[in-house]
């Protein structure tokens, strides 16, 4: 129970507390710590110490073949699977210049966008935890699950799907792939109003989170926040869009952008909104998809069965839930990678947090670190 | 009227009148904390099962006895008691020992004293003092002293944090709760809690019962502030920032394992019911029958009296499960910028109001 | 003023759109409800219209089987492993006889000759991350993972949970003493 | 083998080249499946390598012109105005190795400058070049208006590694850098928090160096560096 050295603020000698959140706190989404310097309920600094989830990615990629890395990229953002298997892929496959089946990248589609759902899901029901609603939560959840059911249904696997493989998925769709995907779009496109009007459009839901932790483009950009978190800052940018990777280019999809409606351009509702209106978009995409996904074929392109990359380096990122999902995989030429860097979306998002919540309120301070939507696997990898 | 009637039943009253003084206090006392034990548990199963409900899940289910927990899940709020009695009790090294030991008894007895003035039925009401209504808000307010004993004797910062917000929410609510009881007051002209029910007999034109709710625009106003007042001085969400368990861990009670957590747990469900049972007797007719003719002996005041409150209290578990939780700065803006000078226009409307019309 | 009405409105508005909504739920539980009692019921394996053959695809992922009598001790399993949860001792033996005495076959379903006595197969299960890698590589699809296509072999287990943690290693190998292998070998007795 | 195997294998791999799979797919046999699979591969890997040396000239440098025009001008405005700092040009333009000197004042200029405007480091990499090479680092930049990129590479001595931070200028660089510090042990000159980002405080050693060697307990747990009953 140490109280907090005497700081001086401004003319009146104020005393700060030092308090840990974390690392077992209810919202910190996983074992994170904050040291949050308050003065009162009013938070002065904020330091995030993270590394309690450290795995050593990196150093064991080292020592690991390339097929091998995968199932290790699946547990870094735990949340959003099958986005990392596919940043890795795509990565790969730009290294080694294969080309993979159409039906490959139809299929791969699908599950990344399925699971960008399935995550957006989580951040949102948890962000609901957060502000304390907690039956959104479960709601989310309760289609979330239906979301699982079908990645169990493809790949035999509810979470770590290990799926996408250099050159291919691992398993082709089943033949009733298709009517049970649109079943569960047709059952889920209706309930994002309800979302919405449960929690989204709720008043003390838009004062807890309007005007609260106000990220300006520039910072946003500085930081290398990406994704939904840049996108609430209103800066129109996506990986998906921008620098298409796969087959993205070939789908008809918008940005949502943040625009500020009940507050600030770049508060915790816009990042909140901009994944509610991803979500569509993302159906849209399945849709399309589904409609035009080519029939038959081989699901594995023609890769030699010990994976040896041409010796030369590749910095390739994607859009994964979470923002610019980026690998970076240096190859001498054996089977072992040299150096296999993944570059987090979810640790420049948290590096953030001590710059836009300094003056906020504890509680706020929760919000917006919940709608930053950090994953800790894949902060500490 | 209890305690008046078992004295009077005692012949040998006027020769020891401090024994049996004693005797008939703990006489009422009994029953009364067995009411509160069984009715915690009915409402612990009703927020299980509604929440569940409400969040598309079934609740606790089971087959039987011995098979999870039991047939609808109806044995699981005995096994949660069961559970929190049989537990380790923990006291921290670092914690006040003897406030940390008195803290949960306090914040208790201010619920179960509040019970004592609370009319269940025209003749179930343990002392029907002259002062019901200020004796229970005056009582009511004892609990805020145990919460933050139990925060500052934790010796943990959660805990403080609870504590404080605690106190500053308690004390603040209970000014336009106040405030709304006093246009009640205004009306009936008394504080006695079965006057005030008494001065709701009746119908308006033979169907609308004369309840002091209906008796104006402004008491009707007067009834939702109050009752929100309520629900923010039982900690409960939208208001529980005291306890909040996102930010907060558990606020208050973050040390507290055990018995002396199911204490709290125990007062906090006593208290919705005070909040309930004063908001159907000031507004709602107490125990008079909603309907004219319909079930209005007075054997039926219990029932009409619970179901009204369990009805309020089914609303504040229906506020928990629907709405996110309010900041600590917005709680005390609603309370100070809403519901304080909505109340003194009630007030102010009431007295008008009977001025010109009534 | 009518800034303080209007927020005042909009609030009750929307709070009470949010209660209508878990209201219609609560009344809507039959319909709706999601729950599953779960050790009476189980979690329903998906109906998978896979519309190929089978033994190709393993679509599941839960614990590990070896089928011995198949197992030509190749390693590929456990050199693929990224967790080396699999281990694996071979002795060599001749090719393609049978020996009783430690549980050998000598020719596999498939109708390939064993040259090797696999006199170890441990999978530690607790370490296992289901990535199912190690399925692909086998020449003779011995090592799978249950409730599969295999489902009518093995049941489906959901829990496999054990009270020692050394119960999770499964030995699939028959346990066999030095002189069992050294009789087994005989003058190919080097160990592999 | 037999020749008539052969004969089979190579006629299958022919249908499969004109685009025919399923001449492959079809063989029953796993093995002789496997073997035209393997065939095919070989032979497309051929008729890729022939096809590159073919057309290397027009195909190399990659993505449309104008690309190619900022690619180049990024590296080209580098070299007009720092001349002396530049290594090498790689690759196109697309990387440049620079010396570590003047790396914060090149990174502010290219953050301004109105044709480079480099406002967003994408990523921020350590490499360990081998045990007897120097420790790198890598910039990804990549600018927001423009839409360009373009990596640097800087080497530092691996026995006292010093390069200068840009965390105030790109304020991402923040944790990268401590993260690169953490792991290689390359110190950012000027960076104002320069502390361990995912080691405890207290680690030994800089774990993502060639040479590293893992510690033998730490706070007396001792590290486990084969399993037990498992050799």
């Amino acid at each position: 129970m140490g109280v907090g050295s005497v700081k001086e603020v401004g003319p009146v000698q104020a005393e700060q507390m030092v308090l840990n959140i974390g690392p077992q706190h209810p919202s910190t989404h996983g074992v994170l710590r904050l040291k949050v310097k308050t003065d009162g309920e009013i938070v002065s600094e904020v330091i995030p110490y993270i590394g309690y989830l450290h795995r050593c990615f990196e150093k064991h990629a080292e020592s690991i073949t390339y097929e091998q890395v995968i199932p290790f990229t699946d547990r870094c953002d735990y949340i959003a699977s099958m986005n990392n298997n596919f940043g890795y892929v795509v990565a790969m496959e730009e290294l080694m210049d294969i080309k993979v089946p159409e039906r490959v990248e139809y299929i791969r589609i699908i599950m990344a966008e399925l699971n960008r759902i399935a995550s957006h899901l989580l951040a949102l029901g948890v962000y609901g935890l957060d502000v304390g609603a907690f039956t959104p939560f479960l709601h989310m959840f309760r289609d979330r699950e239906r979301i699982l059911d079908i990645f169990e249904l493809t790949c035999g696997a509810r979470l770590l799907y290990n799926y996408m493989w250099v050159g291919g998925v691992s398993h082709d769709l089943p033949r009733n792939f298709e009517s049970i995907c649109i079943d569960f779009l047709d059952y889920f496109e209706p309930n994002i109003p309800e979302f919405n009007e449960l929690l989204t459009k709720n008043k003390i839901f838009i004062e807890r989170t309007a005007d609260v932790g106000v990220m300006p483009a520039e910072v946003a950009i500085s930081y290398g926040v990406s994704g939904p978190n840049l996108r609430g800052s209103g800066v129109k940018w996506d990986v998906r869009r921008d620098e298409p990777y796969s087959i993205y280019n070939k789908f008809d999809f918008e940005i949502p952008v943040g625009t500020g409606e009940y507050g600030t351009l770049g508060d915790c509702w816009d990042r909140f909104w901009v994944r509610m209106l991803e979500m569509q978009e993302s159906c849209k995409i399945i849709r399309q998809a589904l409609k035009t996904i080519p029939e038959g074929g081989d699901v594995h392109a023609m890769v030699p069965k010990k994976i040896r990359p041409p010796k030369g380096s590749i910095y390739r990122r994607t859009e994964s839930p979470r923002g610019d999902l980026g690998y970076y995989i240096i190859s001498d030429g054996s089977e072992i990678p040299f150096r296999m860097k993944m570059r987090s979306p979810a640790l420049t998002a948290l590096s953030v947090l001590d710059e836009i919540s300094a003056g906020w309120m504890i509680s706020d301070v929760i919000a917006i670190l919940g709608s930053l939507d950090i994953v800790l696997g894949e902060i500490d990898r | 009227m209890i305690v008046d009637y078992l004295i009077d039943l005692i012949p040998f009253a006027a020769d020891w009148p401090g024994l049996v003084f004693v005797s008939v206090v703990v006489l009422c006392a009994v029953p009364v904390f067995m009411f509160i034990a069984v009715y915690a548990l009915v409402a612990i199963y009703g927020e299980l099962k509604v929440s569940s409900f409400m969040q598309d899940k079934v609740g606790p289910m089971g087959q039987g006895v011995g098979l999870h927990a039991g047939k609808w899940g109806l044995l699981q709020p005995i096994a949660d008691a069961l559970k929190l009695i049989l537990k380790e009790d923990i006291i921290p090294t670092t914690a006040d020992r003897k406030l940390f030991i008195l803290a949960p008894f306090i914040v208790f007895i201010g619920a179960f004293i509040s019970m004592a003035a609370l009319p269940f039925s025209q003749t179930i009401i343990v002392a029907d003092m002259n002062i019901g209504m200020f004796y229970i808000l005056a009582v009511s307010s004892l609990g805020v002293l145990g919460i933050i004993l139990a925060g500052w004797s934790s010796n943990n910062k959660w805990s403080l944090y609870g504590a404080m917000r605690s106190a500053a929410q308690i004390i603040s609510y209970e000014i336009p709760a106040g405030l709304s009881i006093i246009g009640v007051i205004m009306l009936t002209g008394t504080l006695s809690m079965q006057g005030i029910i008494e001065h709701q007999t009746g119908f308006v034109w033979g169907i609308l019962p004369n309840w002091i709710i209906f008796q104006n625009p402004f008491t009707f106003l007067s009834f939702f502030i109050f009752f929100i007042s309520g629900v923010a001085e039982c900690n409960r969400t939208p208001f529980d920032i005291p306890e909040a368990e996102s930010e907060l861990v558990a606020g208050a009670f973050t040390e507290y394992s055990g018995m002396r957590y199911a204490f709290f747990f125990l007062s906090e469900y006593a208290n919705m019911f005070v909040v309930a049972g004063v908001a159907v007797a000031g507004f709602l007719g107490g125990w008079q029958s909603p309907i004219p003719g319909l079930m209005d002996s007075p054997g039926w005041g219990l029932f009409w009296f619970m179901s009204k409150s369990l009805f309020l209290i089914f609303l504040m578990i229906w506020f928990r499960w629907t709405w996110p939780r309010l900041r600590v700065d917005q709680l005390m803006s609603v309370c100070w910028k809403g519901f304080i000078p909505i109340a003194f226009v009630n007030i102010f409307g009431i007295g008008l109001w009977k001025l010109i019309i009534g | 003023m009518r800034a303080y009405f209007t927020t005042i409105w909009e609030s009750v508005s929307t709070l009470i759109t949010g209660m209508a909504i878990t209201w219609r739920h609560m009344v809507n539980i039959r319909k709706g409800s999601v729950t599953l009692q779960y050790p009476e019921e189980r979690w329903p394996r998906p109906e998978r219209d896979i519309g190929f053959d089978q033994g190709e695809y393993n679509v599941i992922r839960s614990r590990l089987h070896v089928d011995m009598d198949d197992c030509i001790g190749c390693l590929k399993c456990e050199r693929v492993c990224p967790v080396d949860c699999i281990k694996i001792e071979t002795h060599r033996v001749d090719k393609g006889e049978d020996i009783p005495d430690v549980g050998h076959t000598g020719i596999t379903s498939n109708g390939t000759k064993k040259a090797l006595l696999v006199t170890r197969f441990d999978i530690d299960m607790t370490e296992c991350c289901y990535c199912n890698l190690c399925t692909y590589p086998c020449p003779e699809e011995c090592i799978y993972m249950t409730g599969g296509p295999n489902s009518e072999k093995h049941q489906i287990d959901y829990e496999f949970s054990q009270y020692d943690r050394n119960d999770m290693v499964y030995r699939f190998a028959k346990e066999t003493s030095e002189e069992q292998v050294a009789i087994a070998t005989g003058e190919n007795g080097e160990k592999k | 083998m037999t020749s008539d195997q052969d004969t089979f294998i190579a006629d299958a791999v022919e249908k499969a080249l004109a685009g025919d799979m399923d001449a492959i797919n079809s063989i029953e046999d796993r093995s002789i499946r496997g073997k035209a699979k393997a065939a095919l591969v070989k032979a497309k890997r051929a008729a890729k390598a022939e096809q590159k040396s073919e057309s290397s000239e027009e195909s190399q440098g990659g993505g449309t012109p104008e690309e190619k025009v900022v690619q180049s001008s990024l590296s080209a405005l580098l070299s007009s105005v720092y001349p002396d700092e530049i290594i090498e040009i790689l690759n196109e333009g697309k990387v440049v190795q620079l010396k570590p000197q003047k790396w914060n004042e090149i990174a502010t200029f290219f953050r301004d400058h109105a044709d480079a405007l480099l406002d967003q480091l994408e990523c921020l990499t350590g490499v360990d070049l081998g045990t007897e090479e120097p420790l790198q680092v890598r910039y990804n930049l990549h600018s927001m208006k423009h839409r360009h990129k373009i990596e640097i590479l800087i080497n530092a001595d691996r026995v006292k590694p010093e390069i200068p931070t840009v965390e105030t200028i790109w304020r991402m660089a923040d944790w990268f850098e401590r993260e690169v510090y953490d792991m290689y042990g390359i110190v950012f000159t000027d960076h104002r928090d320069l502390r361990r980002l995912l080691c405890p405080e207290d680690w030994e050693g800089w774990p993502l160096r060639k040479d590293y060697e893992e510690q033998e307990s730490y706070h007396g747990i001792v590290v486990p560096k084969v399993k037990e009953g498992w050799e």
